[in-house]
C-alpha cells in the first residue's frame, strides 16, 4: 500500500496540527468541567432541596442535550443574541467544559457518596463548618476516588472535540476528513487519526494512572492494582 | 416553510421511525456494556498479572481511539478480513465494546472505595475470590460506581447516532437526512433535542430509581 | 457582521495596509468535496471554486478567506454571520433558495451511478433488479431516487452515507452495487479507485450557484459581476482543465 | 476542684427517632464545670445517639441544649459551629480521616477551624500524639494502625481543640489495660483542670474511679442516676447494681473457689 | 471436655514485615481440640496482625501452619479455602458487609460458601441472631446498629459456618456488661463443644475465668505464657502481672481508703 502511507505521511503534519486545537480544546474543555463539577456534585450531595434540584435540572439539560445541539444553539443563537463575539475555539471550550460539568459532577457525586457518613459527622464535631468540612475532608477523599471516572471523561472530550467542527475548528479528525475525501485512502487515514487519538489518551490517562498510585491512600483499598 | 404540517408530516414519522431504530441500538449495547465493564473491571483490579494486562488494553484502546473510527473498522475494516457484518451488528458490537471499556473504569474507581476489611471478611469466612468479588464486592462497587456509569449510559443514548455513519439511520440519521434538505435546521434540530432530552430523561430517571432502590443506609444521601 | 471580517483582513494581509479599505469576505467551503472544494497537500483549501473566488476576488477588489466547516453547519453559520458567502459545490434547490440569495449558475451537474470496474450491469438492473443502492444522505439525488422509487415501482435498497467517497468505499467492498453521486467528484473518485461511472440514471441536472445572505446585496453582486468576467475569461478553461471537470 | 454551681452544659427533652424507632426520649441533664458523668447501659440503649444529639451531629427531633446558659441554635450556623468547637468528641468508632496521617488528623482542624499555622498545628500534634504514647505512629495512615491506636488518636484529635465540653464514646474499648490506665490519668487531670465531660462506657472501674455521678440509660431513657457509691452499692437493688453484677457471676460460676478478693467484681464492672 | 492429645492448629515460626517493621517475629503456637487460650498485650503488640496471619488474611513473611496435621498451602487455592472456612474469625472492627442487613450478613457465607438454600440460610442466621440477642434488629443495616449491636452481628457471623477454630479479635469491646456476660457463656458453652478457640482480648477477667493459657505478646514476640494462676499471681513478677496492675494503681490512688476487696483487680484486668 505505497499509496496509502504516501497519504499518511504526507498528511501527518496537517493532522500533528489539529492535534494541537484538539488538546487545546480539551484542556479548556476539562479545566471548566472540573470547576464547575465539584460545586454541582457537592449540591446534589448536600444541598438543599434547592439547590439540589437546581443542580440536578442542570446535569439533566446539558446531559439531556446532544453537544451539537448546545454547539447549534450557544454558537449560532445564544452567544449571537447577546452580542458576544467568540471565536469557534473559544465557543466550543465553553460549551463542551459545560457539557462536561455535568457528566463529571456525576462521578464526583459517585465518590462524595461512597464515603461513610463518619468523616463527616467527625470533621463537624471537630468545628468545621460545612465548607471547610467538604473541601478539606470529604473532597480530598472523593477526588482520589474519582480519578479513573475522570479518565473517562478526559478521553470523551478528547474524542467529543471533533465536533466543534460545526463551528469550523478544524481539529484531528475534521481535517482527516478532508484528507481522505481528496485521497480516498479513508481507511489508512481513520487509522492514522486513531492511533494520534490513542497517543493522546495514554498520555492523559497514564499520567491521571500516576497521579492515582500517586495518592493512594496506604492500606485503605482492597484493590492496589 | 409552515412549522405544523411540516413537523406532523415529516418530523414526527420520520422520527418515529429513527427512535424505534435507536432502541433497538441502544437496549443491547447498553446491557452488553455494563457486563463488559463489571468484567474488565474487575479483571483490571483484581485478575492475575496476564489478565489484568489484557484487560488493561483492552479499556486503553477502545477508550484510546474515537467511536467513529472503531464502527468504520467493524464496518468498513472488517470486510478486508472477509468479514461482513451488517450495519446493526456493526453498530451493537461497536457500541458495547466501547461502552464496556469505560464502564470498566468507573467500576475500578469503585472497586478503589472498598475497604479492605470487607475483602478480609469474606475471606475468613471461606469465601473463594471469585465469590467474595461477585457476592461483596462487586455489588458494593457497582453501587459506587452507579452514577458515573450512568454517565455512560447517557453518552451511550447519545452516541447511538452514530451508526447513520455506517449508513444504520435512527433518530439522528433521520434528522440529518430532512435538516439538510429543507434546511430547517432549528426546528429540526429543537425537534430531535427534544427527542433525545426524553430518551436521556427516561434514563435519568431509571437510574436515579435504581440508585434509591440499591442505596445503603450510611452512604450517600443524609 | 463587521468585526470578524476586520479581524480576518488583518490576519490574511498584514503585510498590505494600503489595503486596509479593501472589502475582506469569508468563504464557507466544504472541504470533503474534491475536485470543488478540499484541503490541499499542504493544508490550505484548494479546488475549483477555491481558485475562482481567489480570481473574482482579485478583479473585484476585495479580499477573501477560505474557511472549511462542516456541510451541517455551513448555512447556519452564513445565516449567523460567521461566514460571508458560500461558494462550494452548492446546488441550487428551491429549499435552500428560500433561506439564502444564489448567484447565477456556474456549473451542470450530473447525477451518475458508480459501480465496480469489473461489474457487468445495466442501469436497468440498478433500478429494478433489487440492488442495493448508496447515496450521501441529505443530497438531491438521494431524495429523487427514494420518491421515484415509491412512484415508479423500483425495487432498490438506499442506503445513506456520510459522503460520497463513503459510498464508494464501500462500492469497492462489494457492500452495495452501487453509489448515486454527482459526476465531478465521481470522476475524481474512478482516477482513485478500482470503479468506473455507469452513467446517468434520470435525474434532471442541477446547477451549482454561490449562496449569500438575502440582506447582503452588494456582495451578490459583486459575485455575480465577477462570475461573469471569470466565465468569459480563457482561466476558466483553464481551471476546467486543472481539476479534471473538462 | 470541681465549681458545681455553674451549669456549663444543658440539655432538655431530648428527644429523636430513628427509622420509626424511639431511641431517645425526652432526655435531661446537666453538667456543670469540672464535671464528669458516666453514662451506662445496655447496647443499643441510645448512649452513642445521645452523645451526638447533644453535639447535634444527629439533629434531635424535640428538645433545648445550652451552653453556659446560651442556648445553642441550629439554624444560627455561626453559633452552631462555635459551640461544636467548644463540644469535643471522642466517636466510639473512632471515625478518623482516612486520607490524612495520624498527625495530620489531629493537626488539621486546628489548622482549618482554628486557622494556626501549618508549623503550629503540627507542633501541637505532635504533642497531643506523644501525650497519648504516639508519636512514633505519627506518620502511618488510619488504616496502618492498629485498633487501640486509632483509638488513642482520636482522643488525641478531640483533645488537641481545647474543648470545654468533651463527649466520650467508649474512649477505651480497644485499649490495653496499661493505658487505659494512662488514659484515666489524662481523664483525671483533664477534670482537675477543669473540664467538663460526659462519657459512654462499659468500663465500670471508670464510673467508681473518676465519675460524681452515673446515669443509667436504657431503651432511650435515663432511668437511674446517682453516685457510684449510691447505685453500685451491694444490694442496693437498683438496676444499675443488677446490670453491673452480671459477669461477676460467670466469673464466679467458673472458679467458685477463688478469693472474691481476687476476681471480684471482675471485668467491666 | 477438652482433649489435649491432639493439635487442632499448629502455627510455627510466623514472621511479618509491613512498612518497613517487624511486626511479627517468629511467632510459634499450639493449639488442642477445645482449648481456649487467650493472647494480651499492649495496644500494637501485634495481635490483630497475628491472628489475620493465622487466617492467611495477611500472608506471612515466613512460617508454617498446620490444621489437624495438614499443612496449609497458601497456593493451593481449594485448600486455603477449605481451611478459611474451618477457621472462624471475629475481628476487631467488625467489618461487617455494609450492603447488606444483618440477617444478610451472617446468612451470605452459608448461602454461598456452604451452599444453602435461602430459606435454610435465614433460618440459621436469625437463630444465631437469637443466640446474640439481636433477632429484632436482623432487618438493619450495619450503619444503622449500635457499636455492640455491629459486635454480635460479627460473633453471629462466625458462628453461623460451625468452625472447628474460632479466632476471636476483642469480641467483647465495645460490650455491656451484661452482654459481656452472655458472649461469655456463649464462648464457655463453645469450649465444652470442644471448640478450639485463641482469643485476643484487653479484658483480663476473660483469662482469669476461662483460659487454660495466657499468651503474652508484646513487639510481636510471644514473650510470657503460662496458666492464669502462674501469671498473674500476686508477686508472680511477670511482665504480665505487671501489665495487668496498672490500672490497678490508678484506680487506688483514687479511693485509697476503698477496701481491695471491691474494687479489686479493678477495670480490665
Ligand atoms: N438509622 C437508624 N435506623 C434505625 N435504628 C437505628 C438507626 N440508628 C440507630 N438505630 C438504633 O438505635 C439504637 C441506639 O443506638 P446507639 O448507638 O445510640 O446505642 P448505644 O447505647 O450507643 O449502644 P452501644 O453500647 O452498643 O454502643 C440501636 O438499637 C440502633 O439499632
Ligand atoms: N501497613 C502497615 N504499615 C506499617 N505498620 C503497620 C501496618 N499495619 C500495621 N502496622 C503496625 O503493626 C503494629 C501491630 O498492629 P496490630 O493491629 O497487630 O496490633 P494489636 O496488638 O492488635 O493492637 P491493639 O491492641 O491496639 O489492637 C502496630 O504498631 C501498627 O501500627
Ligand atoms: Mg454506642
Ligand atoms: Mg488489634
Amino acid at each position: 500500500m505505497p499509496d496509502s502511507i504516501e497519504a499518511i505521511i504526507q498528511a501527518l503534519p496537517y493532522l500533528l496540527e489539529g492535534s494541537l486545537t484538539t488538546a487545546g480544546i480539551v484542556i479548556g474543555a476539562m479545566i471548566l468541567g472540573l470547576s464547575f463539577g465539584v460545586p454541582l456534585a457537592v449540591a446534589q450531595a448536600y444541598g438543599g432541596s434547592v439547590t439540589r434540584r437546581l443542580a440536578n435540572i442542570y446535569v439533566w439539560f446539558f446531559r439531556g442535550v446532544p453537544v451539537l445541539v448546545l454547539l447549534f444553539l450557544f454558537y449560532f443563537g445564544l452567544f449571537n443574541l447577546i452580542g458576544l463575539n467568540l471565536s469557534a475555539f473559544t465557543s466550543a471550550i465553553i460549551v463542551l467544559g459545560l457539557t462536561s460539568a455535568a457528566y463529571q459532577s456525576q462521578i464526583f457525586r459517585g465518590a462524595i457518596q461512597s464515603l461513610p457518613h463518619g468523616q463527616l459527622k467527625a470533621a463537624k464535631a471537630l468545628g468545621m463548618n460545612e465548607f471547610t468540612a467538604i473541601t478539606s475532608i470529604i473532597l480530598p477523599q472523593a477526588l482520589r476516588l474519582s480519578i479513573p471516572g475522570w479518565s473517562n471523561e478526559y478521553s470523551i472530550i478528547l474524542k467529543d472535540s471533533a465536533v466543534a467542527f460545526v463551528l469550523g475548528t478544524a481539529e484531528i479528525m475534521a481535517r482527516t476528513h478532508f484528507v481522505a475525501s481528496r485521497t480516498y485512502e479513508h481507511l489508512p487515514l481513520y487509522m492514522t487519526a486513531a492511533v494520534l487519538y490513542f497517543i493522546l489518551t495514554w498520555f492523559g490517562v497514564r499520567a491521571l494512572l500516576h497521579l492515582e498510585r500517586k495518592v493512594r491512600i496506604p492500606g485503605y483499598a482492597v484493590h492496589q492494582g | 416553510m409552515e412549522f405544523a404540517p411540516f413537523l406532523t408530516e415529516q418530523i414526527i414519522p420520520a422520527f418515529n421511525r429513527g427512535l424505534g431504530n435507536s432502541m433497538l441500538l441502544i437496549v443491547p449495547s447498553a446491557i452488553m456494556g455494563v457486563v463488559l465493564g463489571i468484567l474488565a473491571g474487575t479483571a483490571r483490579a483484581f485478575g492475575g498479572p496476564v489478565l489484568s494486562r489484557l484487560a488493561a488494553w483492552y479499556a486503553a484502546l477502545f477508550r484510546g481511539t474515537p467511536l467513529v473510527a472503531q464502527l468504520f473498522i467493524w464496518y468498513f475494516g472488517l470486510p478486508n478480513l472477509g468479514i461482513y457484518l451488517s450495519a446493526y451488528w456493526a453498530s451493537v458490537i461497536g457500541f458495547g465494546m466501547c461502552s464496556g471499556a469505560y464502564h470498566s473504569e468507573y467500576i475500578r474507581g469503585g472497586l478503589l472505595s472498598i475497604r479492605r476489611g470487607q475483602l478480609l471478611a469474606a475471606q475468613s469466612l471461606g469465601f473463594s475470590t471469585a465469590s467474595t468479588l461477585r457476592s461483596i464486592i462487586i455489588p458494593q462497587a457497582f453501587r459506587r460506581a452507579l452514577p458515573g456509569c450512568g454517565n455512560e449510559i447517557i453518552y451511550l443514548i447519545k452516541y447511538s447516532s452514530l451508526a447513520y455513519i455506517i449508513t444504520f439511520i435512527e433518530l439522528t440519521g433521520e434528522a440529518k437526512i430532512l435538516a439538510t434538505r429543507y434546511f430547517e435546521f432549528t426546528e429540526v434540530f429543537l425537534v430531535v433535542g427534544a427527542y433525545y432530552l426524553a430518551l436521556v430523561s427516561l434514563a435519568t430517571w431509571g437510574l436515579r430509581v435504581l440508585e434509591r432502590r440499591l442505596h445503603i443506609p450510611g452512604f450517600g444521601r443524609t | 457582521g463587521e468585526a470578524p471580517q476586520e479581524k480576518k483582513a488583518e490576519e490574511a494581509a498584514p503585510a498590505a495596509p494600503a489595503q486596509a479599505e479593501a472589502k475582506s469576505y469569508i468563504n464557507g467551503i466544504d472541504a470533503n468535496f474534491p475536485p470543488f472544494a478540499f484541503v490541499d497537500e499542504s493544508g490550505k483549501p484548494s479546488g475549483f471554486d477555491v481558485e475562482s473566488v481567489n480570481w473574482i476576488a482579485e478583479k473585484m477588489g476585495f479580499k477573501v478567506t477560505h474557511q472549511p466547516i462542516d456541510w451541517d453547519g455551513i448555512i447556519p453559520a452564513l445565516l449567523s454571520n460567521k461566514i460571508d458567502f458560500i461558494a462550494s459545490g452548492m446546488s441550487i434547490t428551491e429549499e435552500r433558495a428560500q433561506k439564502v440569495n444564489f448567484s447565477m449558475p456556474y456549473w451542470i451537474i450530473k447525477q451518475v451511478f458508480v459501480t465496480k470496474a469489473d461489474a457487468a450491469l445495466s442501469l436497468d438492473d440498478m433500478l429494478k433488479g433489487k440492488k442495493t443502492l448508496g447515496v450521501q444522505r441529505g443530497t438531491s439525488e438521494a431524495e429523487w431516487l427514494k420518491e421515484k422509487a415509491a412512484a415508479e415501482g423500483w425495487n432498490f435498497e438506499l442506503r445513506y452515507y456520510d459522503s460520497a467517497p463513503l459510498a464508494v468505499e464501500d462500492v469497492v467492498n462489494g457492500r452495495i452495487d452501487a453509489a448515486a453521486m454527482d459526476d465531478a467528484p465521481a470522476k475524481d473518485a474512478t482516477a482513485k479507485k478500482p470503479v468506473k461511472i455507469l452513467g446517468t440514471f434520470g435525474m434532471k441536472e442541477e446547477e451549482f450557484g454561490y449562496a449569500t445572505r438575502k440582506e447582503d446585496a452588494e456582495l451578490l453582486a459583486k459575485l455575480n459581476e465577477g462570475l461573469k468576467l471569470l466565465m468569459a475569461d480563457p482561466y476558466w478553461e483553464e481551471l476546467q482543465v486543472k481539476y479534471g471537470l473538462k | 476542684m470541681p465549681d458545681t454551681t455553674q451549669p456549663v452544659l444543658r440539655i432538655e427533652g431530648i428527644s429523636k427517632s430513628l427509622g420509626g424507632k424511639q431511641i431517645l426520649d425526652s432526655v435531661s441533664l446537666t453538667l456543670h464545670k469540672g464535671e464528669l458523668k458516666v453514662l451506662i447501659g445496655p447496647s443499643g440503649g441510645g448512649k452513642s445517639t445521645l452523645l451526638q444529639c447533644i453535639n447535634l451531629l444527629i439533629q434531635p427531633d424535640q428538645g433545648r441544649i445550652w451552653l453556659d446558659s446560651e442556648e445553642v441554635h441550629v439554624s444560627r450556623k455561626r453559633d452552631l459551629y462555635s459551640f461544636r468547637q467548644q463540644v469535643g468528641m471522642i466517636f466510639q468508632d473512632f471515625n478518623l480521616f482516612d486520607h490524612l496521617r495520624a498527625a495530620d488528623n489531629v493537626a488539621i482542624a486546628l489548622r482549618k477551624v482554628r486557622g494556626w499555622s501549618r508549623r503550629q498545628a503540627t507542633e501541637r500534634a505532635m504533642a497531643e500524639l506523644e501525650r497519648v504514647g504516639l508519636a512514633d505512629k505519627a506518620e502511618l495512615y488510619p488504616a496502618e494502625l492498629s485498633g487501640g491506636q486509632k483509638q488513642r488518636v482520636s482522643i488525641a484529635r478531640a483533645l488537641a481543640m481545647d474543648p470545654k465540653v468533651l463527649l466520650l464514646d467508649e474512649p477505651t474499648s480497644a485499649l490495653d489495660p496499661e493505658l487505659v490506665g494512662e488514659v484515666l490519668e489524662v481523664i483525671r487531670n483533664l477534670a482537675a483542670g477543669g473540664m467538663t465531660m460526659l462519657m459512654a462506657t462499659h468500663q465500670m472501674s471508670f464510673a467508681r474511679a473518676l465519675a460524681k455521678e452515673i446515669l443509667f440509660m436504657e431503651g432511650g431513657r435515663l432511668i437511674e442516676q446517682g453516685s457510684p457509691a449510691k447505685l453500685l452499692a451491694p444490694g442496693a437493688g437498683t438496676r444499675t447494681q443488677s446490670f453491673c453484677t452480671r459477669l461477676w457471676d460467670v466469673s464466679e460460676r467458673e472458679h467458685p473457689a477463688a478469693p472474691a478478693g481476687e476476681i471480684g467484681p471482675a471485668g467491666t464492672c
